[in-house]
């Protein structure tokens, strides 16, 4: 931790970077900071909790602000994949970025069921194996279509439309959302139409979803959304052999065609 | 409020937020939890998916009813009906718990007496609740382990709103459903610090902590405090208030934030004293349609922009915190009142900090004396807390009721103040939206809620549509014997035929120009929001 | 599956491009070449225009079945809008499917404006698979 | 560059969840649900995710205002308190204490019930003293 801070305060004072997003615990709460030359002194309540907050969705926040700073921030392995989609998606310059990377415990890893619990890059903690862990998806898998159907119409009839899922979401990062789109979806209804609303934003998920699961913590129904999320992740990995957050120079098959590629998938499901 | 108290000894919702996810049933009752309460309705949802039996009585189906295990829609104002009913079958069937009504209450012998008529056959033609459906009710709520009520406005804002509680408190302590964790009878505050102004006394009857202004031996405890001698009368309600005004009593009225000229039953008449009375002021941060008819506004401060406490509607003391400051020159409220305090010449308003303020109300108020702005850094305090080592008190009446004894009240059921007749045929109820809040004047400036929805509506059944020869979307004007508003109608199957409702958030059709002010509660003093008689007339059939 | 109802007349929503698809339909018409009323044509520009929202939208207003039409692979107008559409049915038939509504519902062709026999085969079959599955489960 | 979240308590209801008020540069830009409220944990409702959105809507109050005939004119602070004072205890002299009153606020914090009930009862002298809540 003492070399964590070190490394920030070194960053700050020579200018390498003009603030660094971490977290600060104050009063025994970790809360999302931004620390700067010019706060220096708050390095000593530096943390980092096993509770996560959106990072990159607030980086995408000050670097709107401040497009030709750089800017450090303490990624996990999800914010590290969040990272490479914003960039993918040019909504920031990697260059200009400097991500100061903090490996998951395996409690974490655990909770989160993450496969990936480590970022690219590690300056805090020790990397552990990712969980495999398929079970949600097995689980809705084993049912027959009426039961699914049941299943998700009864999980989505809670929703109350807090838009949680997509205010929490690194990768819910439009201008403008078509989950308030009136022409798509009736407005002023809790729960909203569904299942439109939830496929919908599931559809958008496919190619951008780094699978960290804050959009699940955020939900006050308890809805299994992640199942939703993986299931598509899964199919752009299986169909197209997409995976997210991986690479920065990859491109999304569902936008883009790519320059060697007009292959037709070829292992589609026809029942 | 005074139901609750009446019956043990304290208003408060008896039991905290966090539990009614262990509970084994939890029966809720005119309230509009997803809409009003959603994150209480995040529990409730848990509690289900734990396998409590979630069950809804009210006359429309919302979301929370849809979500339910049983829901059913009773006759508006049939409440007491429909409680004496349950405690009547639990009582024949023994389910009630009687080693708890003789260790813990008195007056079960007069409730027993009238429970005694109030038969299945007979609940059912009041409520137009199915006998059988009250029979499950009542079973699944008795025999619970942990059962918990849950109520908001739509048990309150009616004549008998206090009987209607002081009905869910029998219900609670036949069953012995209270004192426990997971259980108790709970009333859901409406606004974020409903709550802490109460236990703040402003209450025309109580000092802070609930300490009767009628008492010789509070009352010098407050001189003492105040440096002065202080009134042993008991004052005047908001609604006695305006009723005043119009008789020429009140002169002169400060409102602090809020918006009466929306938020009290009949508007015309609440118009009529503010443009009457000889000095209003209106501490507010926007000009409100109240602000309009004050003599001097004093531009006061956001949540944002200051500090100090709220107490939740589980009585949790918990800090808000200053953001920014208050925007151009406006102050954050607790100093305009001190300034004005000691522009009036008091020498009790000398604090340089919201914290110096809770200290000095904090030991003038025994549920409040243990608690300190350090404290509640740290932990989670829910009143009462009477010194430094109490913990306070997640749930209340856990070895003995507030009061001692909790007390059974027998009740009759009494219709509602006003009853469809030929000539306002229909029922109007008001209640909020999920999108909105209390008279909309933070809401509908924000632009994420107003794209959910920006205009009054009234939900119809479709077959009150369908003999109105109305259709979704068009606009109707909707009168009662108080006033009238044109608003386009929403076709809602799931709403009580005979029976419409209208958001009250919208100033521009305001629900309240047609609600009963008259008719209060003889005790609670809340007017019968939740019932009055209306009529719907068909326009020229344009769409809204 | 279900058995066919009786009296069950199939909604289904047919999105076809401009250049190809549309043009397909227009020539079955012209060729008198019969196909189920119950198809609903609709023209977009192009495959790739057929946002995966409106195909949510047709289904959530009770539609029992989504066509997908567009050029042949190669003849695109604008190069490669179908291959787009063909990866987006592919993941969305999987999406509908993990949450119970049948994939069947939604179906994929390739209809050059020469094809108008092709088009109306399509139609009829794929009316006739909707028939059978049944009406969809959302529909109000 | 100044970013930091504010930890406060939702003031759309009275569940009272736990919210983090996003800041920059002096300027309230955003809401976050507190991850570790004992409430909320982490979740809120469309009003509590946008609890920001009121604070710098137009027709905020800025300035004190006073009426003059029909309208209500810019005035400064002290103007307005002496104003207010004065007016409220000339009604007192006149008409006695309980001719005057206050609705106070479910709305405001403990701190401020407290104070004005303290103006009302203390320096006025009347029980007058009540809010919206049961409304």
């Amino acid at each position: 931790m003492e070399n964590l801070k070190k490394n920030i305060k070194d960053m700050l004072e020579s200018g390498e970077i003009a603030g660094f997003l971490g977290l600060i615990e104050e009063e025994g709460h970790p809360i999302p900071f931004l620390f700067t030359k010019d706060s220096l002194d708050k390095l000593d309540a530096l943390t980092v909790p096993d509770i996560r907050y959106p990072m990159t969705d607030i980086l995408l926040k000050i670097v709107r602000k401040y497009p030709e700073d750089t800017i450090g921030v303490m990624v996990r392995g999800c914010d590290d994949r969040a990272l490479i989609e914003l960039a993918k998606n040019q909504k920031i310059l990697s260059d200009l970025i400097r991500p100061i990377g903090v490996a998951c415990t395996k409690e974490m890893a655990e909770y989160c069921r993450c496969s990936q619990p480590y970022p690219r890059e590690i300056h805090y903690g020790e990397k552990v194996e990712g969980v495999k862990d398929r079970s949600d998806l097995e689980k809705v898998e084993s049912m027959d279509l009426s039961d699914r159907l049941d299943y998700w119409m009864g999980q989505f009839s809670k929703c109350i439309k807090c838009y949680g899922c997509r205010n929490i979401c690194s990768m819910c990062f439009c201008d403008q959302c078509t989950l308030e789109d009136d022409t798509l979806i009736l407005t002023g209804q809790a729960p909203p139409e569904i299942p439109i609303f939830h496929l919908i934003r599931a559809f958008h998920m496919a190619g951008r979803c780094i699978d960290c699961g804050l959009c699940e913590e955020a939900c006050p129904a308890h809805i299994p959304l992640r199942s939703l999320y993986r299931k598509v992740r899964e199919d752009m990995a299986d169909y197209l052999g997409y995976v997210t957050g991986m690479d920065e120079t990859e491109r999304d098959p569902l936008e883009f065609l790519g320059s060697d590629g007009y292959e037709v998938p070829t292992k589609i499901d026809e029942t | 409020m005074a139901g609750l108290a009446a019956a043990f000894g304290s208003g408060a919702m008896t039991n905290s937020v966090p539990e009614f996810e262990d509970a084994d049933c939890i029966l809720i009752t005119g309230s509009n939890t997803t809409s009003s309460h959603p994150l209480i309705a995040s529990r409730i949802m848990t509690a289900k998916a734990k396998g409590a039996k979630i069950i809804v009585i009210d006359p429309r189906r919302t979301h929370m009813a849809a979500l339910a295990d049983i829901h059913v829609k009773q006759n508006l104002g049939s409440d007491v009906a429909w409680i004496n009913g349950l405690m009547h079958i639990i009582l024949k069937e023994g389910w009630h718990n009687q080693s708890f009504i003789d260790e813990r209450t008195e007056g079960f012998e007069e409730l027993k007496k009238v429970i005694e008529n109030y038969t299945p056959e007979k609940v059912e033609e009041i409520t137009g609740i199915p006998k059988e459906t009250l029979r499950e009710i009542a079973e699944i709520y008795a025999k619970s382990e942990k059962s918990s009520i849950v109520y908001c406005m739509g048990i309150t804002q009616h004549i008998t709103g206090t009987d209607n509680v002081k009905s869910l408190a029998n219900l609670a302590m036949l069953t012995g459903q209270i004192g426990r964790p997971s259980t108790g009878v709970n009333p859901l505050r409406g606004q974020n610090n409903v709550q802490g102004s109460t236990d703040m006394a402003a209450i025309p009857n109580k000092y802070p902590g609930y300490q009767d202004v009628t008492s010789d031996e509070v009352r010098e405890k407050f001189e003492k405090a105040w440096g002065g001698p202080l009134s042993p009368n008991v004052g005047l309600t908001v609604v006695e208030m305006i009723n005043a005004i119009e008789e020429g009593k009140l002169k002169g009225l400060y409102i602090l934030g809020e918006n009466p000229m929306i938020s009290d039953p009949d508007s015309t008449h609440v118009e009529k004293a503010l443009d009457d009375i000889e000095f209003l002021v209106v501490q507010d941060i926007f000009l409100t349609e109240t602000a309009r008819k004050a003599d001097v506004v004093l531009p006061g401060s956001s949540f944002a922009e200051k500090d100090g406490t709220y107490t939740g509607t589980d009585r949790r003391l918990q800090k808000i915190r200053k953001a920014i400051e208050p925007l151009g020159d406006a102050k954050e409220d607790w100093e305009i009142l001190c300034l004005v305090g000691k522009a009036m010449g008091s020498k009790g308003f000398d604090f340089a900090s919201p914290s110096e303020v809770f200290d000095e109300l904090a030991e003038l108020t025994p549920i409040y004396h243990g608690i300190d702005y350090d404290r509640i850094e740290h932990e989670i305090i829910h009143w009462p807390c009477r010194d430094k080592d109490d913990p306070g008190s997640p749930y209340l009446h856990k070895d003995g009721f507030a009061r001692g004894k909790g007390l059974f009240t027998a009740i009759e059921y009494k219709p509602p103040a006003e009853l469809p007749d030929d000539e306002y045929p229909h029922q109007l109820t008001t209640g909020r939206l999920p999108f909105h809040y209390h008279t909309g004047t933070m809401t509908r400036v924000s632009p994420s809620l107003t794209h959910e929805v920006n205009e009054a509506f009234i939900e119809l059944h479709p077959e009150d549509a369908k003999s109105l020869g109305v259709r979704n979307g068009e606009k109707v004007r909707v009168s009662s014997r108080r006033g009238s508003i044109e608003v386009k109608v929403m076709l809602t199957p799931g709403i009580k035929k005979g029976v419409a409702f209208i958001p009250f958030h919208f100033v521009e059709a305001a629900a309240n120009r047609l609600t009963n002010a008259a008719a209060l509660d003889p005790i609670a003093k809340i007017p019968e929001y939740k019932v009055c008689a209306i009529k719907i007339e068909k326009l020229d059939g344009r769409e809204a | 599956m279900a058995e066919t109802e009786k009296g069950f007349e199939p909604k289904i929503i047919a999105f076809c491009c401009n250049w190809c698809s549309y043009a397909g339909a227009d020539l079955a018409g012209s060729m008198r070449l019969k196909y189920p009323a119950n198809v609903l044509p609709i023209r977009v520009m192009c495959s790739g225009r057929i946002s995966p929202h409106f195909i949510l939208k047709a289904f959530q207003r009770g539609a029992d079945g989504v066509l997908v039409t567009g050029c042949h692979y190669g003849d695109c107008h604008y190069i490669k809008g179908n291959y787009i559409t063909k990866r987006r049915v592919t993941i969305m038939k999987d999406l509908l499917k993990f949450v119970g509504i049948d994939p069947r519902r939604l179906r994929a062709d390739w209809i050059a404006a020469s094809e108008g026999d092709k088009f109306a085969k399509v139609a009829t079959e794929f009316t006739e698979e909707i028939r059978a599955l049944g009406p969809s489960p959302l529909r109000g | 560059m100044e970013y930091q979240t504010v930890r406060t308590t939702c003031t759309y209801c009275g569940t009272g969840c736990g919210v983090l008020l996003e800041v920059l540069d002096g300027e309230v830009i955003g809401t976050l649900p507190q991850k570790d409220h004992p409430i909320n944990e982490g979740k809120l409702c469309i009003k509590g995710w946008n609890a920001h959105e009121f604070i710098y809507a137009d027709g905020r109050l800025t300035k004190p205002l006073i009426r003059k005939g029909d309208k209500l004119e810019e005035a400064s602070w002290d103007e307005a308190l002496q104003y207010v004072a004065k007016r409220f205890l000339e009604l007192k002299e006149k008409y006695g204490p309980d001719s005057l009153g206050c609705f106070s606020s479910a709305k405001c914090t403990n701190e401020e019930n407290y104070l004005l009930q303290k103006i009302f009862r203390a320096v006025i002298g009347t029980n007058n003293v009540d809010h919206c809540a049961r409304l």
